[in-house]
């Protein structure tokens, strides 16, 4: 994906001068909190003034939790793979896989064993990938396709090996046991009595947070844990720095000693499971299903979406993934009607930026957000209902205008796709 | 002078692969492979599965071409699937209201088919240009935002027909359609020549005209292109609204010369497909064409394969394995031809004596 | 992993020669890069080595440093035969490698690129830190260790480059084409660190095509042609016409202007341009005011990163300017203004453009060189009618090309990447002299290519020059400058400062102009 | 239980307590049960019948209609004699040249009669059985096409619906129901049509929680079981505490959701509380609403075999059992007086079902 260079300026090119640009003195995850309270107070705002509670629910953020989960393990594995180099639309095909080994290895032992299978699976689909791409050079989207359709046909091919004899269905596996849920129970309760006060503001953060650690799977936590993991295995660790220096300059990062090739197979091997782990948390998750034919339904593709989204970053994909599960719990929970308060809660998001942007003396984007605001707010204002039909890509809709209304500054690794030669450069 | 070995070899070592692959495959599940692969090809002569395989290969190909136009500007337009499924809502929507002679309602139809496609793809080129928003993420969004736009049109309270259980659009009448060639016992697509034009028009417009220069100029080095006066921008969108312009075109050889409605049950991923078969045809029209008629011919073989109750999903495998062997055995024979060369230097060098001539041939100043 | 010890029990022992190539031979497809090169490096010496473009240099030194496996010969480190299979062998026998291109991560900070392969030595935490600015200080970098490396300039790059090599403890130190980016001044701080660290029993290879620079630096110079090394010389005794007849075999070419052609007629005229600078309060383009009249080579010296880039990109279309204006005269003195003009309608206007960094901005590596020719001229005759094509006229005028600049292909149908650095530059500069150019716009025209190329592209503006073109020339390399202008103009932070006059300035003076030092005795301040 | 048909006829009265959202007067007691399959008779030998069986996605061994119609076949072999079936399988967005080869490659290879289950083969049906005039074809769930040699065979889903709202109306508690939807088609409407005029006609005051997962032709509503359990927990988080689901494989996420929020759940097409993929949850699932597939292409089959198609019904209704309800459990056992009430009233004419939702 070398394109992204339309839009970025040339800066820091050997022979261009130097752009010193003014670093904002906010680390990284002040800004990911100081964002995390803007969508929250923008939420509650917006759940207050239209009455529509779903927007806070418990039941809305552990729904959110759910769906976000898979994307946000599709979404690390991702970054795993383009933090070293390679570009990974095979997510959806060896998360794929993850489900069959879900399924497969849960039936014969268990949740857990269940867990590494998929695992298995999916860095199974990563080796492949890793072997196409690294070893043989292979453009990294062509190997993707491929491993998509193969991750499809092998699972189909297995499951009516295996599972069909057992459950007398060659597209759904047998019923597999799955991960119990725990609560904090104590906390879970008394947020939900805050919840249930529907104070302004507290109700609202109860209800999310009550969502968040209410019947929560190991699974769950495990994902969770693994966004800061992962940071800190990339960003602070000597191995994470070799990896990314196969993402950013392998020629470099070779001449320095290190061996890319086998960096990247790891990274790769890691990212299929990740991805393989998203797999399993549709397969081992109450209400998910077993491993059933097509479930995965574009969701690896999502989870790339959601890397990009995130810029490359562990925090960033994490709200990426979280935005489209809220977008998306939402609209399950809530129907049309809270979907129409999310557009609500857009038009108060969008004065929000108009502000600051006249703070910033930016007077064409403050101009265009109050244009967009009297339009979101007209669309709110004259519906009662949104047509039916596209509720249901709610998250789809959210995550288009974001993007379109922040402003992108997409840093990918800079070899991120391109091929890389031992000894030819 | 071993062009034909380059361009050829891989995919028959690739083919040969998968074959093999496959067989192994097919052993495990209990089946014959010989008697499997024997059904795939008998099939072709049966009936009219010729015939349809190849009109299957035309949508395919089509498909392919639209993924290739963004492919050349290193646009990577995953959103060829949303887009012709729009354009064919659309244009079977406007071909059934519309009451015209018959070819200009053909030519009236496929404007809006293309129009409608260009008008999909507009949304994430003028994001990508404007925003710079991912082409990748918005046209992910976007493929999935089509159903919704699709079911809302054809929703019997604005443009649907409920026929049956299914819905679909206003039948386009006679007038609309493109008539088939009657070839054995099935009919050909009349668009497959249509589509053979498309081909020829793509090759011309890459290999032969200035747009087509700065295209590919542009997909190469952005930076280079800038400063030879190509606006990247500019290639970005016309190559995005190029590509969905055709990718407007995918669902008509369908829609003119068979369904003549748009409905639920409609076939989709023929985008997804597209972008397996423009890779295998690495970009080529005549390699387009070879992939996207080896595709359509291992779909049809799938069905034959129920049929004596081998499973089908050894027909995916197969394609899959083909897309990934046959990069590889592109690599693999590069990498052979390098060395065979370097051999080739060291010899000339030993019989020359030390001071080869190679080294001022190789381009040393 | 490495370690730090073994390279320090190196002792310098005059007995053992700290490098000594045997034989070496590496073939690649179609060339044979080296061929039974021998090469004997002496403990603590700096050893250059020479050659034209393509002679072999990199891929030698490239060998030495694991990157690429010899096919044939042997190396020895402070006697010992040694088998370097990749980087962290050499690393381990304690070579390490500036490349002529950086090898750097933009992406990465200044510590992270230096730590990286090296954790074991110190980790990545506070010691490697404390490592680092102690490293720092002896290098005369200034960039904090957090700063990402693409807020760098070309000069500090290097430092931080030469800052990889000491941090992992190398004795023995490759310098492929250090000093190509960098002005006398920092050539000069390059070249006291390289003494100063000579004294303290380094070993240094170093190569250039600046044969002043050998010999003031080097205590030896191997010369190598067409792959072999073909002699050595002593770089006292030597001079660098001798010096370069080894490389060559022909004379060493300067860029010395015959009589003068300037002419009245203003070309291009520059009012007030200004352009600001994303992030940034300080524009990068300032109140830019100049003419250059037909028949006339203004030179722009500028230590890199002052705005230079920047000012040819503005007058090509590629930025849009925030304030100015940028017009063209034709012959009958009408001016055309072009302010807002796309890069394509100024090159009709017949601008030609011959960009510093000729991979990125010139040419299309992975097509045929008859594509590239097309490149820029796409709507012009003998290689475009209307919106088609002319191949069969973009492949005669290559054939053109290639034969008047001596452009050494083994055909038109080679894809770029394979020529030669200098060859390349050749092929730019034929095709961009084509078209009967009113206006050239020349950056670096001949960085990093050899002495032989040198002195055609210089002969090639001064012909164009005489003809009636107007030049307007960007070049680090200040006895190029000199050489070719008619008049001088020195860039600092984005404004023309000051003015030379070719004729009496010395790379001296000019030098001290450009870092803005000392404007006293900067040489004819207006 | 507390919701039986008793409480009916106080119904004005408000008072705590799920029964008092049962406001209808109960219907009268059935009549002794008249109807059957319609070719119920003297044996019949199809031994001489080879059988082509075109599944639409999923096939044998969905649990669901496809296998509904497997299990027809399965009965004409055991009963008729039929020796040879030819089943084939669509897969997941396939062409519909795909469709119509599978049945020409069946008609090419004599295969006599036909069956493609799903209206997806519709326009297939249509081609194909123009070009083997000799060949008798039928489709489940499409009656569209009106050569003679095609057979259509079509459900009154609405009314087996009808029967499951009322059960609903009469278990919940909170008077309170919910329907979730895979994918809102036509077909699908015809359920949530039956079961909301259903649910409407025991109880005036009753809430019904209504939604799909995803629009008309985006399938993926039917294979996506955690959102079907996001959906139905949600409606159960509104207050709905008995929910029918019509989502295909989604509906597992149905399942869960109601076990997990203590509701109940109402199963479709077959009988769901005996199916294993859902074993867990076997005891939330009250009842089922069956579409008789099987015995729809059984009889069909067996028509064949006699050489009269005429005895087929045009629509399999409630009145042929060609649909019903499951009592698998015996969790409806104390209102089966009512539901075979209503079923009666509906056989007999007296209540019509709309295919429409009535909203
Ligand atoms: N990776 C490679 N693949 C193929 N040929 C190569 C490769 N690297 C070098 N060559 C060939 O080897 C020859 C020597 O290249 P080398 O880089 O050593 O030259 P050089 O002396 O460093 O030139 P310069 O002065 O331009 O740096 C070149 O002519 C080139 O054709
Ligand atoms: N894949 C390749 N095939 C053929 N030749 C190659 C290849 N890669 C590199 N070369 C040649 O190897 C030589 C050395 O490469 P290098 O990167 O050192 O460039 P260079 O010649 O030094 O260029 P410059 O003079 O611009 O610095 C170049 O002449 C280049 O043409
Ligand atoms: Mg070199
Ligand atoms: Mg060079």
């Amino acid at each position: 994906m070398a394109v992204t260079d339309v839009s970025r300026p040339d800066a820091g090119s050997p022979g261009t001068m130097p752009v010193h640009r003014k670093r904002s003195r906010i680390p990284g995850w002040l800004r990911g909190v100081i964002w995390a309270v803007i969508a929250i107070a923008v939420v509650s705002t917006a759940s207050y003034s239209t009455g529509v509670a779903a927007l806070t629910s418990s039941n809305t953020a552990s729904t959110a939790l759910r769906l976000a989960l898979p994307i946000l393990l599709c979404a690390l594995g991702g970054l795993w793979a383009e933090r070293a180099g390679v570009v990974n639309i095979g997510l959806e095909g060896m998360m794929i896989l993850g489900t069959w080994g879900a399924a497969w290895g849960s039936y014969n032992g268990g949740v857990w064993a269940g867990l590494v299978a998929a695992i298995v699976f999916g860095a199974l689909g990563g080796l492949l990938h890793a072997v196409a791409t690294v070893t043989f050079n292979v453009n990294h989207i062509v190997s993707g396709v491929a491993i998509n359709l193969l991750g499809l046909g092998v699972t189909k091919y297995l499951a009516n090996l295996i599972f069909a004899p057992i459950s007398g269905n060659p597209r759904q596996s047998p019923v597999v046991p799955k991960f119990d849920t725990y609560s904090a129970s104590g906390l879970s309760d008394w947020l939900g009595d805050l919840e249930k006060e529907q104070r302004v503001g507290i109700s609202d953060v109860a209800g999310i947070l009550r969502g968040l650690v209410t019947e929560v799977a190991p699974l769950t936590m495990i994902a969770i844990l693994l966004v800061p993991l992962s940071f800190w295995v990339l960003w602070k660790t000597r191995f994470g720095l070799r990896l990314r220096s196969c993402g950013e300059n392998p020629v470099a990062a070779e001449s320095l000693g290190v061996n890319v090739y086998r960096h990247k197979y790891i990274a790769m091997l890691i990212s299929g499971a990740l991805a393989g782990m998203g797999g399993a948390s549709l397969v081992l998750l109450r209400g998910g299903a077993d491993y059933l034919e097509n479930q995965t339904n574009g969701r690896g593709y999502i989870g790339l979406a959601a890397m990009i989204f995130g810029n490359w970053r562990p925090g960033g994909l994490l709200g990426g993934a979280a935005l489209f599960g809220y977008a998306d719990g939402l609209q399950l929970a809530g129907g049309g009607e809270a979907v129409l308060a999310l557009l609500y809660g857009a038009v108060i998001l969008v004065a929000v930026i108009v502000v600051v942007q006249l703070f910033r003396r930016q007077w064409i984007a403050a101009g265009l957000g109050v244009v967009g605001a009297g339009v979101l707010y007209a669309i709110y204002w004259s519906n009662d209902t949104l047509p039916s039909d596209l509720i249901p890509y709610t998250a789809h809709f959210v995550t288009l205008i974001v993007l379109a209304v922040a402003s992108q500054r997409l840093r990918p690794p800079k070899a991120d796709g391109q091929p890389y030669r031992r000894g030819e450069d | 002078m071993t062009s034909w070995r380059t361009k050829l070899l891989p995919p028959l070592l690739a083919i040969v692969f998968a074959v093999l692959l496959s067989a192994i495959a097919l052993i495990i599940s209990g089946a014959d492979p010989l008697q499997a692969y024997g059904t795939m090809i008998g099939q072709m002569f049966k009936g009219s599965t010729a015939v349809d395989t190849v009109n299957l290969a035309t949508v395919y190909y089509l498909s392919g071409l639209a993924v290739a136009i963004g492919f050349q500007m290193n646009l990577f337009n995953i959103g060829v699937e949303g887009q012709y499924r729009f354009a064919a809502v659309v244009a079977a929507i406007a071909g059934g209201a519309m009451k015209l002679p018959p070819v200009i309602h053909v030519i009236a139809i496929l404007v809006v088919a293309v129009v409608a496609g260009m008008a999909y793809a507009a949304v994430p080129a003028i994001l990508k240009v404007t925003r710079g928003v991912s082409e990748v993420i918005s046209t992910i969004m976007l493929n999935a935002i089509v159903a919704g736009i699709i079911a809302f049109l054809i929703n019997a309270d604005q443009f649907g027909v409920q026929r049956g259980n299914n819905i679909g659009t206003r039948v386009i009448e006679p007038s609309g359609r493109i008539p088939g060639i009657p070839l054995g016992s099935g009919t050909l697509f009349g668009f497959v020549i249509i589509a053979a034009i498309v081909g020829g028009a793509y090759w011309f417009m890459l290999n032969r005209t200035r747009f087509g220069f700065e295209l590919k100029a542009s997909g190469e080095s952005t930076t280079a292109a800038a400063a030879g006066g190509v606006s990247a921008k500019k290639m970005t969108l016309i190559a995005m609204l190029l590509s969905g312009g055709v990718a407007g075109l995918v669902a008509m050889p369908e829609l003119l010369g068979r369904d003549y409605s748009y409905g639920i049950t409609a076939t989709q991923m023929y985008g997804f497909t597209g972008i397996a078969v423009a890779l295998l045809g690495r970009n080529h029209p005549g390699g387009i064409a070879l992939g996207a008629l080896l595709w359509a011919f291992l779909d049809t073989s799938a069905v034959s394969l129920e049929q004596i109750n081998v499973s089908k999903e050894i027909a995916t495998i197969m394609q899959g394995i083909i897309v990934l062997s046959v990069v590889v055995a592109y690599e693999v024979v590069r990498r052979a031809d390098l060395a065979a060369e370097q051999r080739r230097v060291g010899r000339a060098l030993a019989a020359n004596g030390r001071k080869g001539s190679s080294v001022a041939e190789g381009g040393a100043v | 992993m490495s370690t730090a010890e073994a390279p320090a029990e190196a002792v310098p022992d005059r007995g053992a020669p700290a490098v000594q190539l045997t034989g070496i031979t590496k073939r690649f497809p179609g060339v044979v890069a080296n061929s039974d090169v021998n090469l004997t490096v002496v403990t603590g010496e700096v050893h250059a080595i020479c050659g034209e473009n393509g002679a072999g240099k990199s891929t030698l030194m490239k060998i030495l440093y694991g990157m690429q496996p010899p096919d044939e010969g042997t190396i020895a480190i402070n006697g010992d035969e040694v088998k370097l299979r990749n980087p962290q062998d050499a690393i381990r026998a304690g070579i390490g490698m500036v490349h002529q291109h950086f090898m750097l991560a933009d992406n990465l900070t200044v510590g992270e690129n230096v730590f990286l392969g090296a954790e074991a030595l110190h980790g990545i935490g506070r010691a490697a830190r404390a490592r680092l600015a102690e490293l720092a200080e002896r290098t005369g970098l200034h960039a904090k260790p957090d700063t990402l490396l693409e807020e760098l300039g070309v000069a500090d790059r290097q430092r931080v480059e030469i800052v990889k090599v000491l941090y992992r403890g190398a004795k023995i130190i490759i310098l492929d084409e250090p000093t190509a980016v960098l002005v006398p001044q920092e050539v000069d701080a390059l070249f006291a660190t390289v003494r100063e660290m000579k004294a303290d029993g380094y070993t240094f290879l170093f190569i250039s095509h600046k044969l002043d620079e050998v010999r003031a630096i080097a205590d030896t110079v191997t010369v190598i042609r067409r792959g072999t090394t073909v002699g050595t010389a002593d770089p006292k005794t030597i001079t660098s016409r001798q010096l370069a007849e080894m490389m060559v075999g022909s004379e060493l070419p300067s860029p010395e202007t015959r009589e003068s052609t300037v002419t009245d007629r203003a070309v291009l005229r520059l009012t007030g341009l200004t352009l600001g600078a994303e992030g940034s309060d300080r524009n990068a383009l300032d109140d830019v005011t100049f003419t250059v009249r037909a028949g006339e080579v203004l030179g722009v010296a500028g230590v890199e990163g002052n705005g230079q880039t920047e000012l040819v990109e503005t007058i090509m279309g590629m930025r849009k300017p925030s304030g100015g204006k940028i017009e063209l005269v034709d012959a009958d003195g009408k001016a055309r203004d072009l302010t807002r003009a796309g890069t394509l309608t100024r090159r009709e206007a017949g601008i030609g453009y011959i960009a510093e960094d000729r991979t990125r901005h010139s040419l299309l590596l992975t097509q045929p060189l008859w594509v590239n020719r097309i490149l820029g001229y796409q709507t012009r005759e003998p290689v475009s009618k209307g919106q088609l094509l002319d191949i069969a006229g973009a492949r005669a005028d290559t054939e053109r090309i290639v034969r008047e600049y001596d452009v050494r292909t083994p055909g038109i149908d080679v894809p770029a990447a394979a020529l030669s650095g200098g060859n390349q530059q050749k092929l730019i500069v034929g095709r961009e002299l084509s078209g009967n150019p009113v206006l050239l716009i020349a950056s670096h025209p001949t960085r990093g290519v050899d002495v032989g190329a040198q002195a055609l592209i210089w002969e090639n503006i001064r012909q164009a020059r005489s003809a009636g073109l107007a030049v307007l020339l960007i070049s680090a390399d200040l006895d190029e400058l000199i050489g070719l202008s008619d008049t001088i103009r020195v860039m600092l932070r984005g404004r023309l400062v000051s003015e030379a006059d070719p004729a009496t300035v010395t790379p001296q003076e000019l030098g001290s102009a450009m870092t803005g030092a000392e404007d006293d005795t900067a040489g004819d301040e207006e | 239980k507390d919701s039986s048909g008793g409480s009916s006829n106080n119904s004005a009265a408000p008072s705590s307590g799920g029964s008092d959202c049962v406001t209808a007067q109960k219907p009268p007691a059935a009549p002794a049960a008249t109807s059957s399959s319609a070719a119920a008779g003297g044996k019949v030998d199809g031994s001489q019948l080879k059988i082509g069986l075109a599944f639409d996605v999923g096939g044998r061994g969905d649990a669901s209609f496809n296998d509904a119609a497997a299990a027809g076949t399965d009965k004409a072999k055991s009963d008729l004699g039929v020796t040879t079936v030819n089943e084939s399988t669509a897969s997941a967005s396939e062409a519909e040249s795909a469709k119509q080869q599978r049945l020409d490659q069946m008609a090419s290879q004599g295969l006599n009669p036909i069956v493609a289950v799903g209206f997806a083969y519709a326009d297939s049906v249509k081609a194909v059985a123009a070009k083997y005039p000799n060949t008798k074809f039928a489709i489940v769930d499409d009656d569209s096409i009106t050569l003679p040699n095609v057979t259509p065979l079509v459900f009154a889903e609405e009314q087996g619906s009808f029967l499951a709202g009322v059960a609903a109306a009469y278990k919940s508690k909170s008077c309170h129901i919910g329907f979730v939807g895979g994918v809102n088609t036509p077909l699908i409407q015809k359920f949530e049509a039956g079961f909301l005029q259903g649910a409407k006609t025991v109880s005036s005051k009753i809430k019904i929680e209504d939604e799909y997962l995803t629009p008309a032709g985006d399938f993926s509503g039917f294979q996506d079981p955690p959102k079907g359990n996001a959906k139905a927990a949600a409606e159960i988080a509104k207050g709905a505490d008995v929910i029918y689901h019509a989502a295909g494989a989604s509906g597992k996420g149905v399942f869960d959701a109601a076990k997990a929020g203590n509701a109940l759940a109402i199963g479709v097409d077959s009988d769901q509380y005996n199916q294993k993929t859902v074993a867990a949850d076997k005891d939330v699932i009250i009842t089922s609403m069956l579409k008789r597939v099987d015995v729809a292409v059984f009889d069909y089959i067996q028509a064949v075999a006699k050489g009269d198609l005429t005895v087929l019904p045009k629509r399999f209704d409630l009145k042929v059992d060609g649909v019903g309800y499951a009592t698998s459990g015996g969790k409806v056992d104390d209102i089966k007086d009512v539901l075979d009430g209503y079923k009666a009233q509906i056989i007999s004419g007296a209540i019509t079902v709309s295919d429409k939702p009535q909203k």
